[in-house]
C-alpha cells in the first residue's frame, strides 16, 4: 500500500461529513457517473483510497476537475455515502494550497464566447479557484 | 394584564347555565382579599352572579378538581382554561381519569398570573389589589397605596410561561396565543454547570426544610393517584414525617419519578410549597433530559400521546452516556 | 400573492427572457415578485464542504431578507435554487454551521436578529404547482401549445441531493411534464432528463460537457421531441450548443402559451 | 408469623468447603420466623429431601429456605419436595450460597458472613410469600391459519395430519400464494407447479381443513388456547358450494380487459375469473370494480350461462366468529415498489421487469405461454441484464429501500441466467451483482454451474442508469473487478426487487399483540431458541412474515410453526405460570399506563363499580391482568406510579424485604 | 502498601435470564469477585423499581448496579428497553442531587458472559470503594 496521509484524510472526512465505512462496495456511484470516461480514479475508488489514506494520489489526479457536481451518485447511493462530497473536499484541499488554483481570472476571456452564461464561470471560479 | 374581563367569563359562564349547555360551573371564588382566590363549584345563577370571581391571583390549575366533581354527578361542568391548565387537562384525559362529556372547556387567553403568597411577604397588610395595566397599585392598612410593575410581581412560574396557546377547548374566549421559547430550563442547566458538590449542598438546603406537608402532592394535577404510595403500608415507602436528611429526598426523587413524562410543567408544586422549594427544577430536570434523550416531548400537547418512558426505540442512550449528557453538554 | 423574487446574475445578463418572461407571467397569475435589495450572486454552484462559510454569507443574506419580508423565496434559475435551497437546509441542520453564519452576518452592523433557516424556498415551478396551481396556470393558457412535443429537462440542480431539494420525485419527477400539460402541449418522458448537461466543466473540458449535452438531447429527440425545456441558463447554453434541438425556457413557453409572447420582446441592453 | 425452616446444604465440600454451613445454619436460628434451621451434606439427595418432608410436618412449616445451589438448578425440585410435603411449592426460596458464594470467595470468614446475609434475605422474602396457585385455562382444539401460501399450506397440512381441525383465511380467491407464480424452483429446478399443487389438492381434500378464501381477518380477542377471531368472508358473488368451476361464466364474459393480477398486470382477465387453473378452491370470483352488471346493472351474461346457478349478484360480505386454541401467521411477502428506483426506467420502458414479472414471463401458464418474450414489442430479447440488490441493503435511513438482504434473489437470479442459456443458448446474459450470497444446501454449487457450463457473465458492480432509446435498452454500469463502467445496450433489464412483508401483516400484529420490528417483520420469541413463536403466547410464525426466506426454509418453519401448534393443542388445559401481574382494583387508577408497557397485551381496562364508605357508588375504570397471557416481566409493575400493579412472587415488599436485609 | 480495611455494600439487581445465569456461570468458572456483592434475582430488569434502589441507599448500601439480557436479547422482548430509559432518567436525576455517579451502574450481562459479570462486579467494587461510604444517600436513622 502506498503512503497513507493520515492527517489530509482526517481533514477531508471532517470537511465532507462523509463516512466512507458506510460503503458496501457496490460500485453503483462509478455505475452512474456521467464523467467515469474522463476521470482517472473514479467515484468508488475516491471512496476506498479516503478510506486507505491515499489522499495524496487523489490529489495529484486531474479527477478532481472532472467531477460534474451532478449528485447522481450521492442520490443513488443505496448506502448513503455521498462520493462527490469526498470529491470536493479533495479538490477543496488542494486549491485551498498557496498557487494551487486550477483557473485563474486571468485565463477567463479565452473562454468566453458570445453566449457563455455568468453562471459557468462564477460556478467554475468556486469550483476551480480559491 | 387580564385580557378578558371577569364580566366576560361570567357573561359566557351565565349563557351557558341558561342555555343548559352545562349545569355547574368550576371557577374562583374570592375570599376575603381579592388576592385570597379559592376554588369553587357554582351550582347556579345566583351563586355565580355574588361569588364569581376572575382576576390576576386566579393562577390554580384546576383540572386535577375535574377527577372528583365529574365522579360526582352526571351534570355536565363547565370549566375555565389557561393555556397551561389545558395541558394538565389533555393529560388527564390521556390517563382517562375523567369523563371528556361531562365538561365544556372554555380557554381563556392569560398574560400571567400573580402571586398572592409573594406579595404578602412583599408588602405587609395588603387590603386591595387592582390591576392596570401593566401596573398593580397595592393597597395597604398602614403604608398608602403602593405601586409596582405588573412584572415585578408576576409568580415565578409566568416569568418562564411555556405556551400561550391552548391545546384543549370547547370554546376559546378572546385570542389564542402561541407556544413560546422560553428559558424554562436555564436554571436547571445553571445547577447540571455546578460540581457535585455544590449540587449536592444547595439540594440539601433546599430540600432539608420540607416538612412533609404535602402541598405539592395535593396540588399536583399529575399526583391523582386513588392511594398515593407514600400514604400505603403495602408500599414498603410509607411514611409520613421527615425524619432525616434522605426521607424528603426519597419522597421528592419518587415524587418527581412517577410524574416524569405526565408533569406538563404548570408550576403547582412550587407555587405552593409553602417553604419555597424551587420543586419545578426536579420535574424540569426529568422533562429537559426526556427531551435531550428522547426527543422534545410536552406532557398533555395532544391527548392519547405516548410518554417516552413507556416507550422505547432501540437505539436509545445507555443509562451511563445519559448521565452524561444530563450534564448540559449534549 | 406576495413573494420574494431572486433572480440571480445571469437573469441579468445571458438569461435576461427567462427573467422576463417569468415576470410577465407573474402578473397574469396576480403574483407579485419583489427583488429583495442588494442581492448578490448566490456564487452560482453550492460548496458542499461544511468549513465553506463565506461564499454562502449571500445566500442567507437573501434568505434573511425574505424572511423579514414575511414571504417565501423565489427563485427561477435552476442553479440560484440549488445554491440558496442547499444552504438554507444546512442553515435549519447545521448548527455549528448556522452559529458562524450568524457570527458573521452579525458584523454586517446594525440591528441584528440570528437566521435560522426559516424561510421557505420555493422554485419557480414549485410556485405555480403549490401556490399558483397549475390549474390556474392551465385557465391562463389562450394560445394552447397543441402538438408541441416538448421534452422537459431537469438537469441535476433541481433534484439532487434529493434529501434537500424535496423537488420531486428525483428519479421519475412529473412537475415539468404536468407544467407543459398545462400549457396545453403534449411532455415527452425519456431517461436523460435528470442526467447532467455537464455543467460548469465545459470552462475546463468543453469535450467532457459536450458528450454530456449531446447524449440528452439525443435521447431527447429520438424519444420524439421537437423542444427541449429548461429552467437553467448553464442547461441552455450546453444542450444547445451540442445537439440539434431548440432549447427554451419554460417561462418563454408559458409567456407563449399565455399570449404574451408577440407582444413584447425582451430587448437587449 | 410464619414458621420457617432453613436447610443449609454442604453439596459436598462445594459449599462446605469456603462456607461455615453449621455458622450459617445456627445464625439462622435467631431470624425472626425461623423455627428450625439445619443442615446436610445434599440437601438435593432423596434423604435431604426426605428431611425437609419430615421437618415441614414435625414443625408445621408453612416456609422454606434451602441454603443450597442456584435456584436455576434445583428450584424445581425443592418445590415438588414442598408439595409433597402438603405445603404450596411457592413457599420455598433458594438463597444461592454455591455458584454466587462460595464458588466465587476464597476465604472461609467471607464466604460465611455472605452465605449468612444471603440467608437472612430469602427469610425476609418467604416470610412475605404467599402461595400461588398457577391458573388453568381450556384449550380450543382448533387452529387458525392466516395466509395460503406455501407456508400457511404446510403448517395447515401438518397440523391436520396430527388430527386436529385448521382453518386457512386467505385474502385472494384462491390459496397457493407467490410460489403458485414462479415457474421453477431453485437449487433443483423442478417446476413449483409440479410440487405446489399437489399440495394444493391435499388441503382441499382434507377433511380437517377448511379454506376461507377471499377472506380476512378482522378481529382478534381472548388469548392463548381460547382466540375469538372475526373473519370477513367477502361476497365472490358465485356460490361457492354451487360453482363447479367449469369456466363457462369466464368465456362469456364480455369485460375482458381487467388487468390479471395473476400475471402482475402483463396480460388481461375478465371481470368473473378464476385466477389459474389448478386455484382451490377452483370456484369463480367476480370482481366487483369490473363486472357491469354490479356496476351498472345491465349485462347479467354469466348468470344465465351457469347450469349451477351459482351466480348471485345479490351477495353481501358475511361475518364469522369462530375460536381457536392457536393462531399462525403465515402472511408472506411481496417485492417492493419500484416508484423510488426509477434510474432503472422501470416506470418506463414495459422491458425493465422485476423478477416476479419474469417468473410469469418464462411460465407456460403464463402470457407468453413460456416463450421468453419481451413485453414491448413480444420479441425475443437477445441480451438480458440482471440486477441485483435492488432496494435490499439499503442505508436504514434512506426513505427508498430496505436496510436487509433480501436473502432470495442470489439464488433465483442464478435459476434464471441458468434457464434462459439454457433454453435460448443465443442470448447474452449479465448479471451485475455486489456480492453473490448462496448460504445453502447445493446453493453455490448451483451458482457455480450458471457460470462454469451456462456461460452467464456476472460482474462485479452495479447499474447505475439505464436509457430507454429506439427500442434500446442501454445500460451503464460499473464492473469494478476491471474498474471500468460498461455500456450494455440490452433488451431486457431484470431488477431483482428487495421483499417486504405483505401490508395486511402490520394490522394483523396490532391485532394480536404480536410485535414486529421496524421492517414490519413480525418478532420472534427468541432469535434463537424460539424462531417460529411469538412472544404473545398462542400465536406462530410460519414463513416470510418473519423474515425473507426461500421455500425449503419456509417448509421447515411452516412444519415447526406447526409442531409447536400440536404441542399447544394436545394438551387440554393450559397451566399458567403463577408468579404474574396483579392489580389491587383500590388502588388502580386505570390511567393505561401499564398497558402501554405490556409486551403481551395482557391488561385490559374494565368500568366497576366501587360501594364507598358513604353508601353511595362510584364507577371507576380499573386494570385487569389476564393471568393466561402475563408473562411475569414486572415491567407494568415500576409503570405503576399507585403501586397498584404488583408481581406475584415478587412483590414489591418481597423485594424490599430482601434490600433491607441485606443492607442491614 | 496500605490495607483498604473499608468494605463497601453492593447491592446487584440481576435478571433472572442472562444475568443471574451470567453471575451463575462466573461460579462455575471459579471466577472471584469480592463478596461485597449481593445479589437480588428478578425476573426482568425491568422489575427494578427506583424505590428499590433508593432503599438500598438509604438502608446503607454504597453502590446498587442493575444486570439485564442485552438490549435486543430481553426474555421479555421489550423489558431491558425499559429499564434503559428509566435508568438513563433515574441516574441523570441523582447525579442532579449530587449524588456521585458511579455509585449507580447498569451494565448488560448475557448468561454466558461470566467472565463479564465477575469483570463488572470487580470494576464497580472498586469503583465504588475508591469512593468511600455513601455518607449522601444513607439513613442515619436505619443504621442504628
Amino acid at each position: 500500500m502506498s503512503q497513507k496521509n493520515d492527517r489530509a484524510k482526517e481533514q477531508i472526512l471532517k470537511m465532507s461529513g462523509v463516512n466512507p465505512l458506510k460503503c458496501m462496495r457496490c460500485g453503483k456511484c462509478s455505475g452512474t457517473c456521467p464523467s467515469y470516461d474522463e476521470m482517472e480514479y473514479h467515484p468508488h475508488q475516491f471512496v476506498y483510497m479516503v478510506e486507505t489514506g491515499e489522499i495524496d494520489k487523489l490529489m495529484q489526479s486531474p479527477s478532481i476537475y472532472k467531477c460534474l457536481s451532478c449528485f447522481a451518485c450521492v442520490d443513488r447511493c443505496p448506502r448513503g455515502v455521498e462520493p462527490a462530497k469526498l470529491v470536493e473536499a479533495v479538490r477543496l484541499t488542494v486549491i485551498r494550497q498557496k498557487g494551487m488554483n486550477h483557473m485563474t481570472a486571468d485565463s477567463i476571456p479565452a473562454l468566453l464566447d458570445d453566449d457563455l452564461p455568468q453562471q459557468a464561470i462564477v460556478s467554475a471560479m468556486r469550483k476551480y479557484s480559491k | 394584564m387580564q385580557e378578558v374581563t371577569r364580566d366576560a367569563l361570567l357573561n359566557k359562564a351565565l349563557e351557558l347555565l341558561k342555555n343548559g349547555t352545562v349545569d355547574r360551573v368550576l371557577g374562583y371564588r374570592v375570599g376575603e382579599f381579592s388576592y385570597d382566590v379559592t376554588p369553587a363549584v357554582f351550582e347556579n345563577e345566583d351563586a355565580l352572579k355574588k361569588d364569581f370571581c376572575w382576576n390576576s391571583f386566579c393562577g390554580a390549575n384546576f383540572s386535577k378538581y375535574l377527577i372528583s366533581e365529574t365522579a360526582k354527578t352526571e351534570k355536565k361542568l363547565l370549566v375555565f382554561l389557561k393555556p397551561c391548565d389545558s395541558y394538565s387537562f389533555n393529560q388527564l384525559l390521556t390517563e382517562h381519569r375523567f369523563d371528556r362529556e361531562k365538561v365544556y372547556a372554555v380557554g381563556v387567553p392569560c398574560g400571567g398570573m400573580l402571586s398572592g403568597k409573594d406579595l404578602r411577604e412583599k408588602v405587609e397588610s395588603v387590603s386591595d389589589v387592582s390591576v392596570n395595566g401593566d401596573k398593580v397599585t397595592v393597597k395597604t392598612l398602614f403604608d398608602g397605596d403602593l405601586e409596582f410593575d405588573f412584572e415585578t410581581l408576576l409568580s415565578d412560574r409566568c416569568k418562564n410561561c411555556k405556551s400561550k396557546k391552548h391545546v384543549a377547548y370547547d370554546e376559546l374566549l378572546g385570542e389564542d396565543g402561541e407556544v413560546l421559547d422560553s428559558h424554562r430550563f436555564d436554571e436547571v442547566e445553571r445547577l447540571e454547570q455546578m460540581t457535585p458538590d455544590e449540587r449536592f449542598a444547595f439540594w440539601q438546603g433546599e430540600l432539608s426544610r420540607c416538612i412533609r406537608c404535602n402541598a405539592c402532592r395535593d396540588v399536583c394535577p399529575a399526583c391523582t393517584c386513588e392511594k398515593c404510595v407514600f400514604d400505603n403500608p403495602n408500599s414498603g415507602v410509607q411514611n409520613k414525617a421527615a425524619a432525616d436528611s434522605f426521607e424528603e429526598k426519597m419522597f421528592h426523587i419518587i415524587r418527581a419519578f412517577h410524574v416524569a413524562g405526565r408533569c406538563t410543567d404548570c408550576g403547582e408544586c412550587s407555587r405552593v410549597c409553602p417553604q419555597h422549594i424551587p420543586l419545578h427544577l426536579l420535574n424540569r430536570k426529568f422533562i429537559k433530559d426526556i427531551n435531550s434523550f428522547y426527543g422534545d416531548y410536552q406532557a398533555g400537547a395532544e391527548v392519547g400521546s405516548r410518554a417516552p418512558i413507556v416507550n422505547y426505540t432501540t437505539d436509545d442512550p445507555e443509562p451511563s452516556e445519559a448521565v452524561e449528557r444530563g450534564h448540559g453538554n449534549a | 400573492m406576495k413573494v420574494s423574487y431572486f433572480p440571480g446574475c445571469t437573469l441579468r445578463t445571458k438569461a435576461k427572457e427567462l427573467d422576463f418572461y417569468a415576470r410577465k407571467c407573474l402578473e397574469k397569475l396576480d403574483v407579485e415578485p419583489i427583488e429583495p435589495d442588494n442581492w448578490q450572486c448566490c456564487g452560482g454552484v453550492f460548496v458542499s464542504a461544511k468549513d465553506e462559510i463565506a461564499s454562502k454569507l449571500s445566500s442567507v443574506r437573501a434568505l434573511k431578507s425574505a424572511k423579514e419580508a414575511g414571504m417565501p423565496l423565489v427563485t427561477v434559475c435552476s442553479a440560484c435554487h440549488n445554491v440558496i435551497k442547499q444552504t438554507n437546509y444546512c442553515m435549519q441542520n447545521d448548527a455549528d454551521f448556522a452559529n458562524k453564519v450568524n457570527l458573521y452576518m452579525a458584523q454586517d452592523g446594525g440591528e441584528f436578529t440570528p437566521y435560522n433557516g426559516e424561510t421557505e424556498v420555493l422554485h419557480f415551478l414549485e410556485l405555480l404547482r403549490d401556490k399558483v396551481g397549475f390549474d390556474k396556470v392551465k385557465a391562463a393558457v389562450v394560445k394552447p401549445l397543441t402538438g408541441r412535443k416538448i421534452a422537459a429537462y431537469y438537469g441535476c440542480l433541481l433534484l439532487r441531493p434529493n434529501k434537500v431539494m424535496a423537488f420531486d420525485n428525483p428519479e421519475n419527477p412529473t412537475i415539468m411534464e404536468d407544467f407543459i400539460r398545462a400549457l396545453g402541449a403534449e411532455p415527452v418522458v425519456y431517461a436523460m432528463r435528470n442526467e447532467c448537461c455537464g455543467g460548469y466543466v465545459v470552462t475546463d473540458d468543453p469535450e467532457s460537457s459536450a458528450k454530456k449535452s449531446a447524449a440528452v438531447t439525443e435521447n431527447a429527440m429520438n424519444a420524439g421531441a421537437d423542444t427541449v425545456m429548461t429552467a437553467c441558463p448553464l442547461c441552455k447554453y450546453n444542450l444547445s450548443k451540442n445537439g440539434g434541438a431548440p432549447v427554451v425556457y419554460f417561462t418563454e413557453l408559458m409567456a407563449e402559451a399565455f399570449g404574451l409572447k408577440e407582444e413584447q420582446h425582451v430587448t437587449e441592453e | 408469623m410464619k414458621r420457617i425452616g432453613v436447610f443449609v446444604c454442604h453439596c459436598g465440600t462445594n459449599i462446605a468447603g469456603t462456607v461455615d454451613v453449621k455458622a450459617v445454619a445456627e445464625a439462622m436460628k435467631h431470624e425472626p420466623g425461623v423455627v428450625f434451621s439445619t443442615d446436610y451434606q445434599y440437601m438435593c439427595s432423596q434423604a435431604g429431601q426426605e428431611m425437609i418432608k419430615a421437618a415441614v410436618k414435625e414443625h408445621r412449616l408453612d416456609g422454606i429456605v434451602v441454603c443450597s445451589c442456584s435456584p436455576r438448578m434445583h428450584e424445581a425440585t425443592f418445590r415438588k419436595t414442598a408439595a409433597a410435603a402438603g405445603l404450596n411449592s411457592y413457599m420455598v426460596e433458594i438463597a444461592n450460597i454455591r455458584e454466587q458464594c462460595s464458588w466465587v470467595h476464597k476465604e472461609m470468614p467471607i464466604g460465611t458472613e455472605k452465605a449468612i446475609i444471603l440467608a437472612k434475605a430469602a427469610v425476609a422474602k418467604v416470610s412475605l410469600n404467599a402461595p400461588l396457585t398457577p391458573g388453568e385455562s381450556p384449550v380450543t382444539k382448533r387452529a387458525l391459519v392466516i395466509g395460503g401460501g406455501i407456508a400457511g399450506i404446510q403448517t395447515a397440512l401438518d397440523i391436520a395430519d396430527a388430527g386436529f381441525p385448521v382453518d386457512i383465511v386467505e385474502t385472494k380467491p384462491t390459496i397457493g400464494g407467490k410460489m403458485a407464480q414462479l415457474d421453477k424452483t431453485f437449487p433443483t429446478l423442478d417446476c413449483a407447479a409440479c410440487i405446489l399443487t399437489p399440495k394444493m389438492v391435499d388441503v382441499a381434500q382434507n377433511e380437517k381443513i377448511r379454506i376461507f378464501s377471499y377472506s380476512e381477518v378482522t378481529d382478534v380477542k381472548g388469548f392463548v388456547g381460547n382466540f375469538d377471531v372475526t373473519i370477513k368472508r367477502k361476497a365472490r358473488y358465485v356460490n361457492e358450494t354451487l360453482c363447479t368451476g367449469c369456466g363457462a361464466c369466464t368465456e362469456k364474459c364480455p369485460m375482458k380487459k381487467v388487468p390479471n393480477e395473476f400475471n402482475l398486470g402483463m396480460d388481461n382477465r375478465h371481470a368473473v375469473y378464476i385466477p389459474f387453473a389448478q386455484a382451490v378452491p377452483k370456484v369463480a370470483t367476480i370482481d366487483p370494480n369490473h363486472c357491469l352488471m354490479l356496476k351498472s346493472g345491465k349485462c347479467g351474461l354469466c348468470s344465465k350461462v351457469c347450469g349451477a346457478g351459482a351466480i348471485d349478484y345479490k351477495a353481501k360480505d358475511e361475518f364469522l366468529e369462530e375460536r381457536y386454541g392457536a393462531i399462525v401467521v403465515a402472511t408472506g411477502f411481496n417485492p417492493i415498489s419500484m416508484e423510488k428506483f426509477d434510474e432503472f426506467a422501470y416506470a418506463q420502458s414495459k422491458d425493465v421487469i422485476t423478477s416476479l414479472e419474469l417468473e410469469r414471463l418464462m411460465n407456460a401458464a403464463g402470457p407468453t405461454g413460456g416463450t421468453l418474450l419481451r413485453p414491448s414489442d413480444h420479441q425475443h430479447p437477445h441480451t438480458i441484464v440482471f440486477v441485483q440488490c435492488v432496494g435490499s441493503r439499503c442505508e436504514a435511513c434512506a426513505e427508498k429501500g430496505k436496510e436487509y438482504c433480501s436473502k432470495i434473489c442470489c439464488m433465483y437470479t442464478a435459476k434464471h441466467a441458468m434457464l434462459i442459456r439454457d433454453k435460448y443458448p443465443d442470448t447474452d446474459v449479465y448479471v451485475f451483482y455486489i456480492d453473490v450470497r448462496t448460504p445453502g444446501k447445493n446453493f453455490d454449487e448451483f451458482y457455480r454451474r450458471a457460470v462454469e457450463e451456462y456461460g452467464v457473465h456476472y460482474i462485479k458492480g452495479m447499474v447505475g442508469k439505464v436509457t430507454p432509446e429506439n427500442g434500446v435498452l442501454k445500460v451503464q454500469g460499473s464492473d469494478l473487478i476491471d474498474n471500468r463502467q460498461l455500456h450494455i445496450d440490452a433488451d431486457l433489464v431484470v431488477l431483482a426487487a428487495a421483499i417486504e412483508p405483505d401490508k395486511s401483516a402490520r394490522p394483523l400484529a396490532t391485532m394480536l399483540t404480536a410485535s414486529m420490528d421496524t421492517n414490519d417483520f413480525f418478532t420472534e420469541a427468541h432469535p434463537k431458541l424460539r424462531p417460529v413463536e411469538s412472544p404473545t403466547a398462542g400465536v406462530f410464525l410460519s414463513g416470510t412474515c418473519q423474515g425473507p426466506k426461500d421455500i425449503p426454509e419456509t417448509v421447515s418453519q411452516a412444519g415447526a410453526a406447526a409442531s409447536k401448534v400440536i404441542g399447544l393443542l394436545c394438551k387440554d388445559k393450559l397451566l399458567g405460570n403463577p408468579c404474574v401481574a396483579h392489580s389491587d382494583e383500590m388502588m388502580c387508577n386505570g390511567c393505561s399506563t401499564c398497558e402501554k408497557v405490556c409486551p403481551y397485551g395482557a391488561i385490559t381496562y374494565e368500568d366497576k363499580e366501587f360501594r364507598m364508605p358513604d353508601r353511595t357508588t362510584k364507577v371507576r375504570r380499573v386494570a385487569k391482568v389476564n393471568e393466561a397471557v402475563c408473562q411475569g416481566c414486572g415491567a407494568c409493575t415500576v409503570a405503576c406510579m399507585s403501586g397498584a400493579m404488583d408481581l406475584k412472587g415478587f412483590m414489591n415488599k418481597q423485594i424490599m424485604a430482601e434490600v433491607d436485609a441485606i443492607c442491614k | 502498601m496500605q490495607v483498604n480495611e473499608y468494605k463497601p455494600l453492593i447491592v446487584a439487581f440481576c435478571c433472572n435470564w442472562c444475568s443471574y445465569a451470567g453471575a451463575d456461570l462466573a461460579g462455575n468458572n471459579r471466577l472471584n469477585y469480592p463478596a461485597d456483592v449481593k445479589i437480588i434475582r428478578v425476573p426482568c430488569s425491568c422489575r427494578v423499581n427506583p424505590m428499590f434502589i433508593l432503599r438500598a441507599f438509604q438502608r446503607g448500601a454504597d453502590g446498587v448496579i442493575l444486570c439485564g439480557c442485552h438490549p435486543g436479547d430481553c426474555h421479555y422482548t421489550s423489558g431491558n428497553y425499559y429499564t434503559r430509559r428509566r435508568m438513563a432518567l433515574l441516574f441523570s436525576m441523582l447525579d442532579y442531587l449530587g449524588i456521585e455517579k458511579e455509585r449507580t451502574r447498569v451494565e448488560w450481562v448475557s448468561a454466558a458472559e461470566g467472565a463479564k459479570f465477575a469483570a463488572t462486579m470487580n470494576d464497580f467494587v472498586e469503583t465504588v470503594a475508591a469512593l468511600g461510604e455513601n455518607k449522601r444517600l444513607e439513613d442515619l436513622r436505619c443504621k442504628k
